[in-house]
């Protein structure tokens, strides 16, 4: 039964099914175990970061397909639920309304790429995605009228999943009965479902298609695969879960603006935990989002704890500042790449079949 | 936090970009904050027996994050009030969260006119200037009769506001072209070369007025097309922080408005934090370390008049209306949309070889009553 | 000197965590032709990559000319003097055959520097090398790519050469060229070691043979006596010559 | 019954196929022969939709194949291997030959454009493919990457996919190159047992004349892109263009 | 010989500046972009001619590359403001005695930088693209925070020489002294960067090291030292090209090559991956576009190069000189 949730693609490691299932446990429990704004705000990161990441390992990790163009649907999800709710006031209709613009939006602008993306040959095309993220970001906050330019926009939503709604007057376990949590297990339930939902169809008949593509395209056309068909159906595929992480990402901010969303800062973010994670394996993604994101989030306060402790030592200090957090993140980087060629996943499964 | 600690305790978060593009300005007004609360505790940095405690907080310049955090500071951290932040992004950002949990939020330096315009909410306080303070000062600089303008400002929300409330405010003078180049713009030559076109036949003085912000800006580009002896175009714009005044050493005579500039105000507070800052740094203050420390007095002021009492009702019915000194002498905060009136200095730049950067020299102090500062708020 | 231009003893390779050669003894006496024969996967093409240094011997040692090169780097071995034809023909697909053939040639700087007789040879030998001199070497049909990859290892004179099927993908013609051509160079003194799977190509120019099976050297000895063995060789090619 | 009429395709100035025309009836195996670079394997892109030709016409059972990808000429009955091996290098042997299989079954896969069904579920994929590797004596490395296959094993792969399209035209491009000569006979068992079935055409691009003359219905001879020779075999080896183009024979020693 | 010249992309620059002519509306305006874009153009060639090199040649998509902008134009900062005295004077060759230096300590210190950079970060990547992407894309940020570290985060001002600030006058078009500079530097790199390429075996051997370096190695190259050398060279190159970017903006920030990394990429591609006069005509291109872009709509500018690359990749797929395949 859990199998066939998982699509039978088990962890084939004992750690990793460990991990895996710790990871999901915490982020279920994390309003009650982790108490705190800051810790909840990580969590609800953690969770649209697994679907927006999982979204792109099936474009990257399975089809081969590099585009830097992927924030683009991303920040069309955020858009749509930030304009409708903006546009239409703080109802679910005008969330559903945001959802589903977005969604059409994402699939005509991924069929148009993806379409392209058989002109070119890959490097070229990673280049023009780069420049075609650029430039609708750009284009984001030229239309301020809309978008709130390069301010973005705050807006409200529906009272049951704002933090205003309260529904037990006493904390429970020390979080406070609000419309903020529920919104969590709402995103939460959508994350579960947007996972299985992919894992699903990286191990159906046409994720193997993919795969296939990904190793050999010439062969997969010759014998007998119209490989046009299979990018584009992927490459809309993962646009439309990019989306709906965006939809999710939106919700969870109730703020969207072009950084936020669009930047390619989180562009090499999501590159960066597809390979620390495992590049097509989709289970990478949750756990390189839950180690990613906790180590952005919380370098600052752990390198300022170690620029005290080093306080005697100038040098060390000044690299050690919590204001240069960044140089560690790129070490991270660097490192990441150095120690998991094959991403966690792969380490660990090699590790279970030695 | 032991809740017998935060009794003794006057929480402030400073929600600023620590790091990120901003980082420079950030720092800034980090700086100047905590001179400012050192100077206006006397040193003490307690206000009714309560000693002050300020938590940093960097928003990288990310308006998400700026998010998180000040909910953080106000719920996990139990801050009283927070301070910041440094980009008007950011701050539009936080409004909302300010009025979530209660809490007031003092916005410095972050200048959006929307800020204290239709995105306010009652817990929101500005000492930093807007938009439209900074527009209509350099607006009165240079609104003379037969004066014809070209206005060069970036593409995006900032340029355009500030086009629009200098616009408004000129009286005389008229604006002959609207110039709005790409904020990342790195060759000017087209642009100078509509500009010029807009310009060069009209009689009487011909001025190209400069609205930008950022590292890459126009105004080398301006003065290597040498503008004033080949069509007699000169050029103005308003202050900015001593690094990117390098650039007006080519514009000797240049004629703007600024926020703060070290020299010009002559007033006790000022004096101790130029002398301070010498002391500490070596260096002159910067336009931001003014408004940090300005911050730093508004805060204290109302937690004197307050004696130490943090809640929010009582800051808000004290602080509305409330005037304070700071280094550009006194301000006072608007009853109607909590900006903070104060002065601006209408400058001339000098080339004086000691100094890295044009030196403004005050022509006059624009006084709060000389600006009609439009209220855009919905109360 | 010994007389074994190229020594190997006891060599072990790993391929990961794979054990692909469990301590092979090769000799390669001077100035003849070895042939080196095996089924699939008995480890030849191992072998001669171990040699060249792009796998690492994991144990043993490999001298060439009496000088121990086990630790030497690819480039340093091929410096003293080894062409090497690998079995995937290793041809600069985006470069002109020209290009190709200039980078083979060391010592020119410019194609005009190669020297012309033996370029003659050559195009002599493998007249498609000729024919395509100018075109992208990607473009070359089979055959031809497996021409100029031999082209390329003889271009300059070389103590060793080490080819790994040469024959594969060529029309009968050609292979007669190609034979020809080792023995001419047999002839000038070159030392070759083949791997083959055409046997009768082996049959007629190898002066010994060594054959391998499973990662180990199993058999060693005068070509000549292996032919007339049939029991031999059905024994360990699982089928005569 | 495969047909080209007056194919042909330049590359730039050089005519590598010209104007050929051919028809190859099922239940016969046509040898294809001629010099390196004589334009088979071109021929063969040609017919397979790899390569779009200049001029000229492909048809299989009457039906125009001019002009499709080569996906959907393979859908129509062409199967093809490689002259030069051109695999899913990561992927396991089995996986290759599974994928092969699901390309030919219109099932309730789709071909893989089912996205909701789980692969491991489609059991007689699996069992096909296993069926095949026994057949190429490949059975006992189907869980190995192709890619740490050694160069002999990848060319029994390439024909095994290819059988595993279970086409009406077979197109073998010198499946025994590089194969040890103990394991070339079980390749070309295979596809002596392919020429029983009387409704396969078997086209066979093969430089070793041997194997040529114990297969072959008929040879078909190109050179510098032309067909020059079209016949019985023994009748074909004989031929002077044969003997002095292809074989290196000059035909006065031969004579 | 002349006939082997693919003269179309040649004529691309002088078709856009026929057709700007008209829609510019005056002469003087017309010969003041062109001939600011054509300078323009020159110095973006200056920035992006070691790319070519390490992305274009070595196949190494180094997002990296930009520190190396930025940091030669901090260290020619520091060069310059050492020599106040030669900088602040009105004579011409006092100002080039000092910017010449300049440009030659930042190219010895990119350079050095970019050995080490080959060593720790690109070595272990060579051939897998999407971990050069990441695996760079940390070096950056590492190295811009090392900036900041050593010139600290806030904007740094670098003024142009006395004698080259200010313009000449060529019939009522203003033409800045410092792109003259530009174009005569520029040139300069052009000609030895296509001269080496073309006149030593250097540009082949790491066009076949990257396809094949086993092969390569075989044949005797030692393909490791040269794949540095020709790193080493191209960090080098993007040493001098900050120190010309900084002196044009006259103003530095750590982000500088972050800023300009995308626009380099563009260019490369546009020329063809791996071609000198590939990148100097998309360079010329790009600035040309975006003066004339930027005088008839300026709102566009910011999409006229992207617009551009699309054109020219769907005339020509792989870039107006393909020197490789890929
Ligand atoms: N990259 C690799 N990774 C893992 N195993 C490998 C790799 N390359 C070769 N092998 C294994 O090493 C063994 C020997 O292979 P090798 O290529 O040396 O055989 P060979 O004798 O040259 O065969 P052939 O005649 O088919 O070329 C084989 O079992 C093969 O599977
Ligand atoms: N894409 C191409 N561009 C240019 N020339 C090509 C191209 N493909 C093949 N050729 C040329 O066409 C000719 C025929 O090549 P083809 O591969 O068909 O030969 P072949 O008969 O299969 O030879 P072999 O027996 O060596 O495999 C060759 O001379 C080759 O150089
Ligand atoms: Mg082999
Ligand atoms: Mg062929």
């Amino acid at each position: 039964m859990l199998s066939r949730l998982i699509s039978h693609d088990l962890p084939r490691s004992r750690l990793l099914a460990v991990i895996l299932a710790a990871i999901v446990l915490a982020l279920l429990v994390a309003p009650f175990a982790f108490p705190g704004v800051k810790a909840l705000n990580v969590a609800a990161k953690i969770l649209v970061f697994i679907v927006l990441v999982a979204s792109f390992d099936l474009l990257l990790g399975y089809t081969g397909i590099v585009s830097f163009a992927h924030t683009m649907f991303f920040g069309i999800g955020a858009y749509g639920i930030a304009i409708a709710s903006t546009r239409l006031g703080p109802t679910w209709m005008s969330m559903g309304v945001g959802v589903a613009c977005a969604l059409a939006l994402s699939l005509v602008l991924s069929l148009a790429i993806g379409l392209f993306s058989l002109r070119v040959r890959a490097i070229f095309f990673a280049m023009i995605t780069l420049a075609v993220a650029a430039a609708f970001q750009t284009l984001a906050s030229q239309l301020s009228v809309f978008t709130g330019g390069e301010d973005g926009l705050s807006f409200k939503l529906p009272e049951l999943i704002s933090p205003s709604f309260e529904f037990a007057e006493e904390p429970f376990l020390g979080a406070s009965l609000d419309g903020r949590l529920l919104c969590y297990y709402l995103l939460f339930v959508v994350a579960v479902v947007l996972v299985l939902a992919m894992l699903r169809i990286v191990n159906s008949p046409f994720g193997r298609v993919l795969q296939a593509i990904r190793e050999n395209e010439f062969r997969a056309e010759a014998i007998g695969y119209r490989v046009v068909v299979y990018r584009t159906v992927s490459s809309m595929l993962s646009a439309l879960f990019a989306t709906l992480a965006g939809c999710m990402l939106a919700i969870w901010l109730r703020y969207n603006g072009p950084d936020t969303s669009l930047s390619f800062e989180i562009m090499v973010d999501v590159l960066l935990i597809v390979v620390i994670g495992g590049m097509g394996t989709i289970y990478g993604a949750v756990i390189g989002a839950a180690l990613f994101v906790v180590a952005q989030s919380y370098l600052q306060d752990l390198l300022r704890m170690g620029s005290e402790a080093s306080a005697s030592l100038p040098w060390l200090a000044a690299v050690l500042s919590p204001d240069r957090w960044l140089l560690w993140l790129g070490v991270l980087f660097v490192l990441s790449v150095y120690y998991f060629p094959t991403g966690v996943v792969g380490k660990l499964r090699a590790r279970a079949a030695s | 936090i032991p809740a017998a600690a935060a009794d003794k305790e006057i929480r402030i978060a400073h929600v600023y970009s620590k790091t990120g593009p901003l980082e420079a300005y950030g720092k800034q007004t980090q700086i100047g904050l905590m001179m400012g609360l050192e100077y206006a505790t006397g040193g003490s940095m307690t206000v009714g027996g309560k000693k002050i405690v300020v938590i940093e907080k960097d928003d990288q310049g990310k308006p998400d994050l700026g998010k998180s955090l000040l909910a953080a500071a106000y719920s996990d951290d139990k801050a009283d009030l927070a301070i910041g932040p440094t980009s008007s992004g950011v701050a539009l950002a936080l409004l909302p969260v300010a009025e979530e949990y209660k809490k007031i939020l003092l916005v410095e330096p972050a200048v959006a006119d929307s800020i204290t315009g239709d995105k306010w909410n009652k817990y929101i306080f500005r000492t930093g200037r807007n938009s439209s303070q900074d527009a209509i000062s350099n607006a009165v600089a240079v609104d003379k009769e037969g004066t014809s303008i070209v206005m060069l400002a970036q593409d995006y929300a900032f340029g355009r506001d500030g086009v629009k409330a200098f616009k408004d405010a000129l009286k005389k003078a008229k604006i002959v072209h609207e110039e709005y180049l790409p904020p990342a713009t790195t060759d000017f030559t087209a642009g100078i070369a509509r500009m010029v076109d807009a310009l060069k036949d009209k009689p009487g003085r011909k001025i190209i007025a400069v609205v930008w912000a950022g590292a890459t800006n126009p105004f080398n580009a301006l003065a290597d097309a040498d503008l004033k002896s080949r069509y007699n175009i000169e050029v103005g714009s308003g202050g900015n922080i001593l690094p990117a005044m390098a650039a007006y050493k080519r514009f000797p005579g240049m004629e703007g408005a600024t926020y703060y500039y070290f020299g010009i105000p002559k007033n006790p507070v000022n004096e101790a934090m130029v002398s301070a800052h010498y002391k500490e740094f070596k260096a002159p203050p910067d336009f931001f370390t003014a408004g940090g420390f300005s911050a730093a007095m508004a805060v204290v002021t109302a937690l004197k008049k307050t004696e130490g009492n943090t809640s929010t009702n009582k800051l808000i019915s004290t602080m509305e209306g409330m005037s304070f000194d700071t280094p550009k002498g006194k301000m006072t905060f608007r009853k109607e949309d909590h900006q903070a009136m104060q002065s601006m200095y209408h400058f001339k730049i000098k080339v004086d070889p000691a100094f890295a950067w044009g030196v403004p020299e005050l022509v006059h102090e624009i006084k709060p009553e000389e600006m009609n500062i439009p209220i855009k708020n919905k109360r | 000197m010994s007389e074994m231009l190229l020594d190997l003893q006891g060599v072990h390779t790993h391929i990961g965590a794979y054990h692909i050669l469990h301590g092979v003894d090769l000799q390669v006496p001077r100035a003849q032709l070895t042939m080196l024969l095996g089924r699939n996967g008995a480890g030849k093409t191992t072998t001669l990559r171990t040699i060249m240094g792009l796998w690492q011997a994991s144990q043993g040692k490999v001298s060439f000319a009496g000088r121990d090169i086990t630790r030497l780097r690819t480039p340093q071995i091929a410096e003293l003097g080894i062409a090497y034809v690998p079995e995937n023909m290793g041809i600069f697909s985006d470069l002109t055959v020209k290009e190709n053939m200039l980078l083979a040639a060391r010592a020119a700087r410019t194609a005009d520097d190669i020297d012309t007789q033996r370029l003659e040879w050559i195009f002599q030998l493998f007249p498609a090398v000729q024919k395509f001199w100018n075109h992208p070497a990607g473009k070359l049909s089979g055959g031809q790519k497996q021409m100029l990859a031999v082209a390329r290892a003889i271009v300059e004179p070389r103590e060793l050469l080490i080819v790994d099927e040469p024959s594969k993908g060529l029309a009968p013609a050609i292979i007669n060229n190609m034979i020809d051509a080792f023995a001419e160079l047999k002839s000038r003194g070159v030392t070759i070691l083949l791997v083959e799977q055409n046997l009768n190509f082996a049959q007629r120019l190898g002066d010994h043979v060594a054959v391998m099976d499973n990662g180990r050297l199993v058999h060693a000895g005068r070509m000549a006596a292996f032919s007339e063995d049939v029991q031999l060789q059905q024994r360990l090619l699982g089928l005569a010559l | 019954m495969l047909e080209t009429r007056d194919l042909t395709i330049r590359f730039g100035g050089h005519v590598a196929v010209n104007a050929v025309s051919c028809s190859f009836a099922p239940g016969t195996l046509t040898a294809i022969v001629g010099p390196n670079g004589a334009g088979k394997t071109t021929y063969f892109n040609l017919i397979s939709g790899q390569l779009k030709a200049s001029a000229g016409t492909v048809s299989l059972d009457g039906r125009s194949l001019t002009g499709m990808a080569p996906s959907a000429r393979t859908r129509a009955g062409l199967g093809r291997a490689f002259q030069l091996t051109n695999l899913f290098p990561h992927l396991t042997v089995l996986e290759n030959v599974r994928l092969a299989v699901q390309a030919t079954r219109d099932g309730t896969h789709r071909r893989g454009l089912k996205l909701w069904s789980i692969w491991s579920d489609h059991r007689d994929l699996v069992a096909r493919a296993d069926e095949i590797l026994t057949q190429v004596a490949l059975k006992a490395r189907e869980h190995d990457a192709v890619a740490s296959l050694p160069h002999g094993d990848q060319r029994k792969l390439e024909v095994a996919l290819l059988i595993a399209l279970e086409p009406k035209v077979f197109m073998f491009d010198e499946p025994t190159a590089g194969m040890n000569a103990a394991e070339a006979p079980v390749i070309l068992d295979l596809i002596r047992q392919l020429k029983q079935d009387r409704s396969k055409t078997i086209l066979l691009v093969e430089h070793k004349m041997d194997v040529v003359r114990e297969l072959a219905d008929r040879i078909i001879v190109l050179h510098n892109g032309t067909l020059v020779a079209d016949g019985e075999p023994a009748e074909v080896i004989a031929s002077p263009v044969v003997q002095e183009a292809y074989l290196g024979v000059s035909t006065k020693e031969a004579a | 010989m002349f006939r082997d010249i693919d003269y179309k992309p040649l004529l691309l620059a002088p078709v856009l500046a026929l057709v700007a002519l008209p829609l510019t509306g005056s002469f003087s305006t017309w010969l003041t972009l062109t001939v600011a874009g054509l300078a323009m153009g020159m110095i973006i060639f200056i920035i992006a001619s070691g790319l070519t090199l390490v992305f274009g040649l070595m196949d190494v998509l180094n997002f990296g590359h930009g520190v190396f902008i930025a940091l030669g134009a901090f260290v020619a900062s520091s060069v310059l403001a050492l020599m106040g005295d030669w900088t602040g004077s009105q004579s011409l060759l006092l100002n080039l005695m000092a910017v010449f230096p300049a440009m030659l300590v930042a190219m010895l210190v990119a350079g050095a930088v970019g050995l080490a950079f080959e060593r720790l970060i690109v070595r272990p990547v060579y051939g897998q693209h999407l971990k050069q992407i990441l695996i760079t894309m940390g070096g950056m940020i590492i190295g811009e925070e090392i900036i900041k570290v050593i010139w600290g985060p806030a904007q740094l001002p670098l003024p142009l020489p006395e004698a080259l600030r200010g313009s000449i006058f060529v019939m009522d078009a203003a033409i800045s002294k410092y792109r003259l500079l530009a174009v005569v530097v520029g040139l300069a790199v052009f000609g030895l960067m296509a001269w080496t390429l073309a006149r030593t075996k250097i540009g082949l051997l790491i066009r076949a090291g990257v396809q094949d370096r086993e092969m390569v190695e075989s044949l005797g190259y030692r393909i490791g030292r040269l794949f540095i050398g020709v790193f080493v060279a191209g960090s080098a190159l993007a040493g001098l090209g900050g120190t010309m970017w900084g002196l044009f903006q006259q103003n530095l920030i750590p982000q500088m090559g972050a800023q300009v990394n995308v626009l380099i990429f563009i260019v490369i591609i546009i020329g063809g991956l791996g071609s000198t006069g590939g990148a100097l005509i998309g360079a010329l291109l790009v600035g040309l576009m975006n003066n004339y872009v930027g005088f008839l709509l300026p709102a566009a500018t910011q999409f006229s190069t992207i617009a551009l690359m699309v054109v020219v990749l769907l005339w020509r797929p792989q870039g107006v000189y393909p020197v490789v395949n890929r």
